[in-house]
């Protein structure tokens, strides 16, 4: 049984990618539509059978760790394979319908979309840092390919500088690998932190987990290395952004926070769990600000992805000597602002992109009158933002609570500071935008109609992100479970 | 030491040479160059490192040259981008264009 | 000790050719000079024992990324007439690495 | 002024690190090693069903990682075709009459192609294998590419999407047969390994090919499909 959920979860993706290649957009849409009710049902499956039996490891090929290659199949893995599933599902149903079927290029959005979520997938499960790797350089190729899919200069000066950046981020984190390697002769990081529990730390692979974090950070747009982020995240198709937002950009997070949490005691330092700390909490004040002053409506939401992405870099100075109840603490903290980060944000790109497609017009000043049209969209914006907000019963809010008591319960007071500007700040950019689209403007009274499964999408994403804060214990739960040490059940 | 770490050596100042260029030139296939070369820095570690501990090891030779493949696929992708984007806008770099205020060589 | 002596000086020669190939100020040689640190990353490879690598590298690194690039090269310098025709942008190729 | 003392900056930042790195490469090199893999590999070696080691490492002990690569190779290829908005990829001013590249293919085309075919053999027990020969036959398309010499079959149509998968679709369905059989993902068969093997490595040489031509081919854009908006001529 196992067997076959890893072959749905790893390998039919990868079929999907090739099906829909073979064939033209409608097709490539239909071939989707089964595609995604498979892999719905089989992430599902996967996540039920490690809430029942706990995680294992699972070795591909028959090869054992450090021979082959091994997956680490556990129930942080299994939590963002669902999460990966109900996102994309969104983002790949609401692309059917945004896209144009006519251009003749957007055939290929099918299999690049494909390949990214098999790379996602390959990324939560994986446990050998090299094929970490090449998941990663799946995941950045195609998204690189996503946001230059048919666009005309302007994005591919986005895509350009993200695909730059993106291959700088994947070689420091290769060579973060090659120095790893060196030192302990195994890729598997799982046979890594065997080794550090058995002997003292050795000096020299502490710029290893440097460059890797660095690397990683990059791709993830941690301040100051975010400005990539904004242009191409701002400039995709809404559907491209929100993959991008949701899940692209946390791709990267959870390796660099599975690396920390496995090497960070031994390998890293108070000052460099601080200082990235430290970055994170000005990543949200920056960047919220920056949304704050942004004219466009989708710069507005890529701006405050940098913000939400720097609260995730506050797992470092969190987990770092802190006791076990303060580190899970955070842990959960973190997993909860990603998932509530990953709804809230693919549903309030994927609104972006339906208002933007009735005022035909991606300026903020645009979406004037836009409320007395277009209630559903909006209304789905305004319920993701309350999320972003971090309000109550939101998951975002139950997110900044957990954070709040773990920054508390460690002493580190200051990180407080960062969760409460944080909230105020996006409440800032947030309502700039509810009152544009507020204001009464009777000149323009003609607005494009998208249909009604364009509006559902972000609606029922946005309502995920909202509900999230009721059973935040239910998913978090999974996530603390017993690890089974020896092979797949 | 070994020759083998030598080349180790050797690639850490390619790596070195390889992001001063991918930060500091503007032109595009400069960049390209630049990652290029920074990458085979990165290989020259990646098989020098081990070896001169243990001899010649197939593992990250075997890995250097799924990361060759790789980076050849990058290569190419970035230049159908840069040719495209040349096409379009007739720049060959990023910078100095209106729409980037706070552009930067990333 | 010719070993080393060969190991030095094909080091040397990396670097060189790397550096070269990085600031030389004409596009066009820089990419030449670019194959030519392929081929020497190929030599390297030999020297580290690495066989599959040295063919790889002679055949991927050197061969193709070379075409590549010059086929490249030669696209955006031959576009770069019709562009100064349009004084546009008139920095491109070779630009200045200082 | 204000660049150059970034240019120095930067320089310095990178010297900086070069040397940090160095230190951390002669540091662990100093550890007496802790490598039980090669050991490892060379004791499993009889099982792999190939006699080259980087071969085995490659196609059998790590082949999830050689799967995603061909995909990463597909993705590129897709996203070229993707830009080439042009119905035909034949540039008419890359027809050369240089007399010189004539002689050179005359001669390279048949020696590249008999070379990628040895590289392929050879890789079950001596260097060489599906990469290397890939390349050497992009290499013979670029030549004969560069000579004007037509080729039809890289039209952004479904000819070349079919080659494009075809090496991935190969490998995926042995990886799914494999699971069809019992066993774990991308577990041989171990009486059928050294000819699923040659036969994963057969195509992917194709689909290598296919891919780094296409990419070759889709680069150039041709002017007169596409006009800029703007622009007069």
């Amino acid at each position: 049984m196992t067997l076959w959920l890893m072959a749905g979860l790893l390998f039919t993706p990868l079929a999907w990618a090739v099906l829909t290649l073979l064939t033209d957009f409608v097709w490539g849409r239909r071939v989707t539509w089964v595609g995604i009710l498979v892999q719905v049902l089989v992430s599902l499956g996967l996540w039920l059978t490690v809430a029942q039996h706990g995680g294992f490891y699972y070795d591909l090929g028959g090869w054992g760790a450090p021979l082959g290659i091994e997956l680490r199949v556990d129930g942080l893995a299994v939590t963002f394979v669902l999460l990966t599933a109900a996102v994309a599902s969104a983002c790949g149903l609401h692309a059917g319908v945004y896209i144009d079927q006519h251009k003749p290029w957007h055939r290929y959005f099918w299999p690049l979309f494909w390949f990214l979520w098999s790379g996602l997938n390959a990324v939560w499960l994986g446990g050998d840092l090299f094929n970490l790797y090449v998941g990663l350089e799946l995941i950045s190729l195609s998204a690189v390919g996503l946001v230059a899919l048919g666009g005309n200069a302007n994005a591919l000066r986005a895509s350009i500088r993200y695909l730059l950046a993106a291959l700088l981020g994947s070689l420091a984190y290769l060579l973060g690998v090659a120095l790893i390697y060196g030192q302990f002769g195994t890729l598997s990081i799982a046979g890594v932190v065997a080794w550090l529990d058995n002997h003292s730390a050795p000096a020299g692979p502490g710029l290893a987990l440097a460059l890797m974090i660095t690397g990683l950070a990059l791709k993830t747009a941690l301040f100051p290395l975010h400005r990539w982020l904004p242009p191409a995240h701002g400039i995709a198709k809404s559907p491209v952004s929100a993959l991008l937002s949701a899940l692209v950009v946390k791709a990267s997070f959870y390796i660099a926070a599975r690396l920390w949490l496995a090497f960070g005691e031994s390998l890293g330092s108070l000052a460099a769990a601080q200082m990235v700390g430290l970055l994170g909490g000005a990543a949200v004040v920056w960047g919220s600000w920056l949304a704050c002053k942004q004219a466009q409506l989708k710069q507005v939401v890529a701006y405050s992805s940098v913000a939400q992405i720097g609260y995730l870099f506050l797992l470092f100075p969190l987990t770092y000597s802190v006791s076990e109840s303060v580190s899970l603490q955070a842990q959960q903290g973190i997993t909860l602002q990603v998932i509530s980060h990953a709804l809230a944000k693919a549903a309030m790109f994927l609104a972006a992109g339906n208002l933007i497609l009735s005022v035909g017009s991606s300026r903020i000043d645009a979406l004037a009158g836009v409320s007395r049209f277009l209630p559903f969209s909006l209304f789905s914006f305004g319920l993701a933002g309350v999320s972003l907000m971090s309000l109550p019963p939101s998951g975002g809010f139950a997110a900044k609570w957990l954070l709040l008591q773990a920054s508390l319960g460690s002493g580190q007071w200051w990180w407080a500071l960062v969760l409460l500007a944080g909230g105020l700040l996006s409440a800032a950019y947030l309502f700039r935008i509810y009152r544009a689209s507020f204001a009464e403007n009777p000149e323009t009274d003609q607005f494009f109609h998208p249909s009604k499964s364009l509006e559902i999408i972000p609606m029922v994403l946005a309502v995920m992100a909202l509900g999230l804060g009721f059973v935040s214990e239910q998913v978090l739960s999974v996530m603390a479970l017993p690890f089974a040490e020896e092979g797949a059940p | 030491m070994t020759s083998y770490l030598l080349y180790a050596l050797a690639g850490a100042a390619l790596c070195g040479i390889g992001l001063f260029g991918l930060l500091r030139l503007s032109h595009l296939l400069r960049k390209l160059l630049a990652f290029n070369i920074m990458g085979s820095g990165v290989f020259l570690i990646m098989v020098g490192l081990p070896q001169h501990q243990s001899g010649p090891d197939p593992v990250p030779q075997a890995l250097v040259l799924t990361g060759i493949v790789v980076a050849i696929a990058a290569t190419a992708l970035a230049v159908v981008l840069i040719r495209r984007y040349y096409h379009q806008s007739g720049m060959t770099s990023l910078e100095g264009e209106a729409g980037s205020r706070e552009g930067g060589p990333l | 000790m010719t070993d080393w002596l060969l190991d030095g000086l094909l080091v040397l020669a990396l670097l060189a050719t790397a550096a070269a190939a990085l600031f030389s100020r004409d596009l066009f040689r820089a990419v030449v000079v670019f194959i030519a640190f392929g081929l020497l990353m190929a030599v390297a490879w030999v020297r580290l024992q690495a066989p599959d690598i040295a063919l790889a590298e002679a055949a991927i690194g050197a061969g193709l990324t070379g075409v590549l690039l010059l086929d490249a090269v030669s696209h955006l310098g031959n576009k770069r007439q019709k562009a100064l025709r349009k004084t546009r942008d008139p920095d491109e190729r070779g630009s200045d690495p200082s | 002024m204000i660049r150059a003392v970034r240019t120095c900056f930067i320089a310095l930042a990178c010297i900086a690190f070069s040397a940090v790195l160095a230190a951390s490469i002669w540091a662990i090199a100093g550890d007496p090693g802790q490598g039980t893999l090669p050991q490892l590999l060379s004791e499993n070696m009889s099982r792999s069903g190939v006699e080259h080691p980087v071969t085995a490492v490659l196609l059998n002990f790590r082949s999830y990682d050689t799967l995603l690569e061909i995909g990463v190779l597909v993705i590129a290829g897709i996203a070229g075709i993707s830009m080439s908005k042009t119905t035909s990829l034949e540039d008419p001013e890359l027809r050369t009459s240089d007399p010189l590249l004539y002689a050179l293919q005359r001669w390279f085309i048949p020696l590249m192609l008999v070379l990628a075919g040895y590289l392929l053999w050879a890789g079950a027990d001596r260097p060489g294998g599906a990469f290397q020969a890939g390349a050497v036959l992009a290499a013979t398309g670029v030549l004969m590419r560069l000579g004007g010499i037509p080729m039809d079959f890289l039209r952004p149509g479904l000819l070349l999407r079919l080659g494009l998968v075809l090496g991935f679709s190969v490998f995926l369905l042995a990886a799914v047969v494999s699971v069809i059989g019992g066993d774990a993902f991308l577990a041989y068969p171990p009486d059928m390994t050294k000819p699923l093997i040659l036969v994963i490595e057969s195509v992917l040489t194709l689909s290598i090919a296919m891919v780094l031509l296409a990419l070759f081919v889709s680069a150039p854009v041709n002017d007169a499909e596409d006009p800029e908006e703007g622009d007069p001529s």
